[in-house]
């Protein structure tokens, strides 16, 4: 509870019902259940709008609070996750204090889920209303808590887009370090001969970004590094990083993830032995070394991907496969080339001309079907083709298998290090898979290249530049605004507090200490809002802001009824 | 038309209420009896925000939160777990355990939102309306539930509930480690205890009360109600009032 | 700093012109007092609480619940500010204290944290002391004050939390930056009597007549107060002693609010003085005091 | 720790979809004040006219707007929409910029988006933003969430640039918002640091109708085009989201989805269009989820689900949908005496020529580069590729032929939504280098 804000005459609260299109006026009777709202307790206006989160709804909300000088808003529509911040910014907007908005969810978790009763929906949507209101005549105006950015960034993983990410940042004039495991920073591509789709030698290419990192004087690469601990919080992160043994403490206000993939273990596919059948990257140095000494190569394509143990297309294995048949042909002229695909994935431009280029120069295509690997045996391959509707016998010296990028064994340990999540995969799951795809729901966190999901490395680029943009979202500010709700003892309920520490026990977050006076203390940066801490105060002394006990409370009795 | 239960449920803002976002963005059916409290961790469930709706005559009340391991605070939901089955054990007591509910439903699982929520609703169905519902309540066990909520909001409980992670799962400063069987033993005693206390002292809210009287009342051993009565005079909750016939009466402070 | 004003029963029902000097001297200091709807009794803190300490505490939340002012709330009335810092006092140290006010609360569609912070009228003045010496436009010369502070704006002491329970001096204080004289007296600490009136009249009015044997002994010339229930002692008691011992008791009784307004340069014309049983037009005229 | 000082320059993002809006975002949270061309009324783009986006199904247009809203309330973005970029000169870090702010006849200050002017507009126009599914009048909204939410009068159409008459909306505007006297404007802009090309792409279909006329595009009325049916299928579109067949208005129940329409081929064009294979999918599930008693056939020659989550999002397409996949060739469309479209085909999977009738045909439309890219490139003076999307430098997809100019999304290659939002902050960050000095 903030008292040293002036608040409010008595509390006027604003109902607007979003018709969503059809998606919630198709199935139940905005007006109508605007007309209930405008009945209950508090409700100074309410009103039903074809899309609230259009600027015609924001103008007519900042309209009605101007004209009814409400101060509470509830817009009863979507979600909060996707269309919270937008209401409070435009409430905020209308002079009000953001915290003074409640969302009520009447599509997501009401018409699109009780489409067939439609007056099961209505009574539903009525309720919720009601609840809604009752909590937003509880809520408090909150000051958010303002963080001192530290204009420096931690870059984990000297790959392409680690690399990348590096070189943007510091020359966009931030601190940068970039931290990488191995002895040598270029991570996949040190294995890598030449590149597709322009063919040049990856050596070259990491040289060339290296050379640049070198020019940069505000960035430090530290190798053979690996980063053993992290604390704080966006704008403040403390990173223990060990160097060969010696430990080495930054301090950063952003870090970005780009860790990369890694390779699966091939034994017992199609007969592996790592001589005769070998994977496409135990090729490459063959390739580079021009040691080829076979005469009929075959490649086998989603060998131990899109299948149910690996259910994903790891999307670079089909242009390496290409590529490597092409440096054969170039090689080789007189070998032969078959390649065996279940769905070639060549998109786009360059790389369908990759794919035509590589028909034209000979390269055999032979589709199999999930349901018919191919058999393979000493010196031959069985493969059932539909187009002949038969099997075909394909001989060969050496079989080379595409397998699929995986994601690393230790993401997880990291992962739990930044308190950011992964995907069935284990690939890093970042925040929004559409619309936020460099970012990680944790602030201050960022994500490019393969560690989130396999890429080429044009994209592994591209992402390791977008990543470091959104870093520099928040490395370019002094300070930055952390959220007001959090747990709070308020001076009013100093007398509550027994001083057991149970709290300080249960903080996930560390975020709850004694201070000096030996009072409980809550770090506002630190806390997340979880509440636990409320739920768990022996007293009662803690009031876990915008989810107050009271606040919660009078929802349940805004659903129950009093007695 | 037959029983439609009311239902409540508290959802953890980073899961479970995702979860019932997914369900509703692929399109899952499912019935709707349930209304939904979103808070930021299952954690942050009270004790007695769960008894409140019961007393309240809420059929059925839902807690869902992250999966184990998957909680976005970490620990948040294990913190919930011991909360919920503290509250559980105090619903035992009056028989309404049935009616609460924990469940772990992930933001990826829209098709089990719809799942788990549709089940409470056929299982509460089946058990039938809450004895609080409706305008005319079991009285009796209305008291028996206000006793259990003022017992989960007192000191001893959540102390309990709050410190037990740390004693089970940690060691005290002499490398011991308390065993879990023999804090639930501890717990379950303690359950009862507090609940027979705090029925005692609703029953004194009315009017001032002997041992004898609050036995016969209470259903409880009249020495096990006089040492109740000890420990709730030296916490000054009651006070010895007056004697009649050589009875002593106990007043509520 | 913005006050919500708690009015109470007695100020408005039976000496409205005490609630008009103290509105012109907020006022004047520029310090904003917000009236509330709704508000019910405090209730008294002396009768309801001994009776049904828990309706006591109900009524007071509820009561307070209504405030929602930066300031908080402040009252003219020493037993409505008892009475809901009393409230506060029991709330904000037990927490089943204030789950179970809250449970009747609910009843009605209130909730009480405890936020509320209650000021004496008199306290926010001395919190103001550098203004209201500003403000003075007409010194107080020969005003010879005797203050009683009265019972309630003082104890309990862990309740009030203000001034010095024995020896207190935030009053002295402000009449003397008023430019008037403050008499110390005997039994200056000594209770008016006006609560034992009901119960025993001859004990209140002896109780009355020693402080006002006092206070003349000490030469005082006006009493101030800041208590309804103290002023009605003093006022409407003197003409009674007077006739029962044929003794002279004139002295003429000021509410803070209105010794202030005085200094302030306001008329007492505008202040209501003919109200009073005592009329302070003999002093002003015997001490020169013209406006 | 010393800070990076403001840099007086800004940047000029060109295009408002998307990939522009989350540029110009990015690069005004960084502190850099932005100025967003936009040649239609509204910003949002193509993404606005989606129904829904893969692998998740969000609400597009519910994901989109909040951002759409951000853009335009973001202190340091100036957006010009129903504007174009006319003249650019200088090098990078220092360009200066002329733009057209064609006169919409209408006060922005003054209009509310009431709706009331087009309403008693008289003149019914075809409707771009529904690809010409139904009319809108000649002063409109150029889409229902549309940012800025401001009407337009459509100079062509309108009855008093064409013929001197009417002025009816002037009259019904309460506001007095309607200004027949606004001229066009010519807004000069120096100190540009950089310069982000994100125009967007435009559809095969908006350029050589011919090249569809064998699959009956144009011809018969039971086929349309994938982003026509995406329209469709929206709550806000054309059919208020239920489905309706042309021809007689009834629910199609066997939907033929055919891929690699002008794409992927040697008559129009040869490169793959990236997005079809799980757009698709996605239309088949949305309509499956209005009706579930549909069947849909996905006509396809490679299934690409490269992106994360897209292979297990075509297996539930599969499973759950009743989606069936057939790889195959097309060889031609008919029709019969009901306008069903009927396909004839070579099934790849046992190499004999089918023939399937269904009720509605879907043509997944090859992705070309946007109207009027080859004038822009000529402005800009950057250099495009074979197929006249602009060409990048090798592996630095955001880097175009010029020094200081950047570009993201579908002007430079065939993407999905994930990867032009990731390219757009990929731009903005060099960007910020250049305008940083770095």
């Amino acid at each position: 509870m903030s008292k040293n804000e002036k608040k409010d005459e008595d509390v006027r609260v604003g109902v607007f019902i979003c018709h969503c299109g059809s998606n919630i006026g198709g199935l139940i009777d905005c007006k109508k259940l605007a007309d209930y709202a405008g009945t209950l307790l508090n409700v100074a206006h309410s009103e039903d709008n074809l899309y609230t989160c259009s600027e015609t709804g924001l103008t007519a909300i900042k309209a009605a609070v101007e004209e009814h000088n409400l101060n509470r808003v509830i817009v009863a529509s979507c979600t909060p996750r996707t269309h919270e911040p937008l209401f409070r910014e435009c409430i905020s907007d209308a002079g009000l204090n953001p915290y003074l908005f409640n969302f009520v969810n009447i599509r997501d978790q009401c018409t699109w889920v009780h489409m067939k009763d439609a007056e099961g929906a209505y009574n539903k949507a009525m309720d919720l209303v009601r609840m809604g209101v009752a909590k937003a005549i509880k809520l408090e105006p909150l000051d958010m808590v303002k963080v001192d950015i530290n204009p420096a960034a931690l870059v984990i993983g000297g790959g392409v887009a680690g690399m990348s990410a590096a070189l943007n940042l510091s020359r966009q004039g931030f601190k940068t370090y970039l931290v990488e495991k191995e002895d040598k920073l270029g991570g996949r591509l040190n294995s890598l001969y030449k590149l597709f789709p322009h063919d040049i030698n990856a050596s070259e290419f990491i040289t060339n970004i290296i050379s640049n990192l070198q020019k940069s004087p505000n960035l430090e690469v530290m190798t053979s590094s690996k980063v053993s601990n992290i604390d704080g919080f966006v704008g403040n992160y403390q990173v223990e990083v060990l160097q060969d043994n010696n430990v080495r403490n930054l301090e950063v206000g952003a870090i970005i993830v780009a860790v990369g993939s890694t390779l699966p273990d091939s034994t017992g596919l199609f007969r592996y032995d790592g001589k005769k059948v070998i994977t496409q990257y135990e090729f490459e140095p063959i390739l580079m070394k021009r040691e080829l000494a076979a005469k009929d190569i075959v490649m086998i394509q989603c060998a131990g991907s899109r299948n149910d143990k690996r259910p994903y297309c790891a999307s670079v294995c089909c242009m390496t496969a290409l590529k490597n048949a092409l440096i054969i042909k170039e090689q080789k002229p007189e070998a032969n080339v078959t390649i065996l695909f279940r769905d070639l994935y060549t998109p786009g431009t360059q790389y369908e001309d990759y794919y035509r280029k590589a028909r034209e120069k000979g390269i055999l295509f032979v589709k199999y079907d999930v349901d018919r690997v191919p058999n393979v045996e000493d010196n031959l391959i069985r493969v059932f083709n539909e187009f002949i509707g038969d099997e075909v016998l394909i001989s060969y010296d050496l079989l080379v298998l595409s397998t699929p990028l995986v994601a690393n064994s230790d993401n997880k340990e990291l992962a739990q290090m930044l308190k950011v999540p992964t995907e069935s995969n284990n690939f890093f799951l970042e925040a929004h898979v559409k619309l936020r795809p460099s970012d990680f729901a944790t602030d201050g966190v960022f994500i490019g290249g393969s560690a989130k999901w396999p890429v080429d490395i044009a994209e592994s680029i591209t992402q390791g530049y977008s990543a470091a943009a959104r870093a520099s979202t928040i490395l370019s500010h002094d300070t930055i605004e952390v959220e007001g709700a959090t747990s709070s003892l308020p001076v009013y309920n100093k007398n509550l507090c027994s001083g057991c520490e149970v709290c300080i026990k249960v903080c996930p977050f560390h975020a709850i200490k004694k201070n000096e006076n030996d009072e409980i203390e809550i770090i506002q940066a630190l806390c997340k809002g979880c509440g636990v801490c409320g739920a768990t105060c022996t007293n009662h002394a803690l009031v876990i802001k915008h989810f107050t006990d009271d606040q919660i409370l009078s929802e349940i009795y805004a659903y129950g009824g009093g007695r | 038309m037959g029983f439609e239960p009311k239902l409540l449920g508290f959802l953890c803002n980073w899961c479970s209420y995702a979860g019932a976002d997914l369900a509703g963005v692929s399109r899952i059916q499912y019935p709707p009896n349930m209304r939904v409290i979103r808070v930021m961790c299952s954690g942050r469930v009270d004790p007695g925000f769960v008894i409140e709706a019961i007393e309240l005559g809420i059929d059925g009340v839902y807690v869902m939160g992250c999966h184990i391991g998957d909680c976005h605070y970490l620990e948040g939901n294990y913190e919930a777990v011991k909360k919920f089955d503290m509250t559980k054990e105090f619903l035992k007591l009056v028989g309404l355990e049935e009616r609460i509910r924990l469940d772990w439903v992930s933001a990826s699982e829209g098709v089990r939102f719809g799942e788990v929520v549709s089940k409470f609703v056929t299982d509460i169905k089946e058990l039938g309306p809450s004895p609080l519902s409706g305008d005319h309540p079991d009285n009796e066990l209305l008291e028996k539930v206000r006793a259990i909520k003022m017992a989960v909001s007192s000191n001893r409980m959540r102390a309990l509930v709050g410190r037990e992670r740390k004693i089970t799962e940690e060691e005290n400063v002499y490398g011991e480690k308390y065993p879990v069987e023999r804090f639930k033993e501890l717990m379950l005693q303690a359950i009862k205890e507090e609940y027979e206390r705090h029925r005692i002292l609703l029953s004194l809210e009315d009017e001032s009360k002997s041992i004898k009287d609050l036995a016969a009342e209470l259903g409880i051993d009249p020495s096990i109600v006089l040492e109740h009565m000890l420990i709730l005079k030296s916490r000054s909750e009651v006070d010895f009032q007056q004697i009649i016939k050589n009875t002593p009466i106990f007043m509520r402070l | 700093m913005v006050y919500d004003l708690f009015l109470g029963c007695v100020i408005p029902a039976r000496l409205p012109y005490l609630e008009v000097s103290s509105r012109k001297i907020f006022e004047k200091l520029g310090i904003e007092l917000h009236d509330v709807d709704g508000f019910s009794c405090c209730p008294d803190p002396t009768g309801i609480e001994q009776i049904d300490h828990k309706t006591w505490l109900a009524l007071g939340a509820r009561n307070l619940s209504l405030c929602n002012k930066n300031g908080g709330v402040i009252s003219f009335c020493s037993g409505c500010v008892e009475t809901l810092k009393g409230v506060n006092y029991f709330i904000r140290k037990n927490s089943m204290v204030k789950k179970e006010v809250n449970n009747y609360l609910q009843k009605i569609g209130k909730s009480y944290e405890g936020q509320t912070d209650v000021k004496h009228f008199a306290q926010v003045l001395f919190e103001n002391l550098e203004k209201v010496k500003e403000s003075v436009i007409k010194p107080l010369e020969g005003f010879k004050v005797a203050v009683h502070y009265g019972c309630h704006y003082l104890r309990p002491s862990e309740i009030i939390e203000w001034d010095d329970p024995f020896e207190p001096n935030t009053i002295d204080e402000l009449v003397k930056v008023l430019g008037a004289e403050s008499v110390d007296y005997e039994l200056k600490m000594e209770c008016c009597g006006n609560p034992v009136e009901k119960s025993d009249k001859d004990l209140s009015l002896l109780m009355i007549e020693n402080k006002l044997k006092a206070i003349q002994a000490a030469g005082a010339n006006c009493v101030v107060v800041v208590c309804p229930a103290c002023y009605q002692q003093y006022e409407f008691n003197q003409k009674e002693l007077s006739k029962k011992e044929n003794a002279e008791y004139n002295i003429p009784i000021f509410y803070l609010s209105e010794l202030i307004a005085l200094a302030f340069g306001f008329n007492p014309d505008e202040l209501g003085f003919n109200f009073h049983r005592i009329k302070p037009s003999d002093l002003f005229g015997s001490i020169g005091f013209t406006f | 720790m010393k800070r990076v000082e403001k840099s007086s320059k800004s940047a000029l993002v060109i295009g408002g979809g998307i990939a522009g809006i989350q540029a110009a975002l990015d690069l005004a949270d960084m502190g850099i004040h932005v100025d967003m061309v936009e040649k239609k009324p509204c910003i949002g783009g193509k993404m606005a006219q989606l129904d829904k986006t893969f692998p998740t199904n969000d609400c597009s247009i519910c994901i989109l707007a909040p951002k759409l809203s951000e853009c335009y309330r973001h202190p340091n973005i100036s957006l010009y929409s129903y504007s174009e970029v006319q003249k650019v000169e200088g090098e990078a870090g220092n360009f200066s910029v002329d733009i057209l702010k064609k006169a919409r006849y209408v006060k922005e200050s003054e209009c509310i988006n009431c709706g009331l002017c087009a309403e008693k507009c008289p003149m019914r126009v075809e409707d771009e933003f529904d690809r010409e599914l139904r009319k809108r009048r000649a002063i409109y909204m150029y889409y229902l969430q549309g940012v800025p939410a401001i009407m337009t009068i459509d100079k062509e159409k309108c009855l008093w640039f064409t013929k001197n008459a009417c002025r009816i909306c002037e009259k019904t505007c309460e506001r007095e918002a309607i200004d027949f006297e606004q001229q066009d404007e010519l807004i000069k802009l120096d100190n540009i640091g950089s310069i982000i090309v994100a125009t967007g792409y435009s559809l095969i279909e908006d350029f050589e109708i011919d090249a569809l006329k064998n699959y009956g595009y144009g011809k018969f009325r039971n086929v349309v085009s994938a982003l026509e049916f995406e329209r469709m299928e929206c709550a806000s579109g054309p059919q208020g989201g239920h489905l309706k067949r042309f021809s007689d208005g009834e629910t199609p129940k066997k939907i033929a989805f055919l891929q690699c329409i002008g794409s992927r081929s040697d008559r129009v064009e040869k490169y793959c269009s990236s997005i079809c294979c799980m757009y698709t999918t996605k239309e088949a599930m949305i309509a499956y989820e209005h009706d579930n008693s549909l069947e849909s056939y996905v006509f396809y020659i490679d299934m690409r689900a490269g992106g994360k989550g897209f292979q297990a999002f075509l297996n539930r397409g599969a499973s759950e949908y009743n989606i069936q996949y057939i790889k195959s060739k097309i060889a031609e469309i008919r029709i019969d005496s009901k306008e069903n479209p009927i396909i004839v085909y070579e099934d790849f999977d046992n190499n004999m020529m089918k023939q399937m009738a269904v009720d509605l045909v879907v043509l997944a439309t090859c992705i070309v580069p946007p109207q009027g890219i080859e004038k822009l490139a000529e402005v800009l003076g950057i250099e495009l590729n074979d197929y006249k999307f602009i060409k990048t430098t090798p592996y630095i997809p955001v880097e175009t032929s010029k020094y200081g100019i950047f570009t993201c999304g579908c002007v430079h290659e065939p993407m999905d939504i994930p990867r032009s939002v990731a390219e757009a902050s990929g731009a903005a960050a060099r960007a910020a280098e250049v305008i940083r000095g770095g």
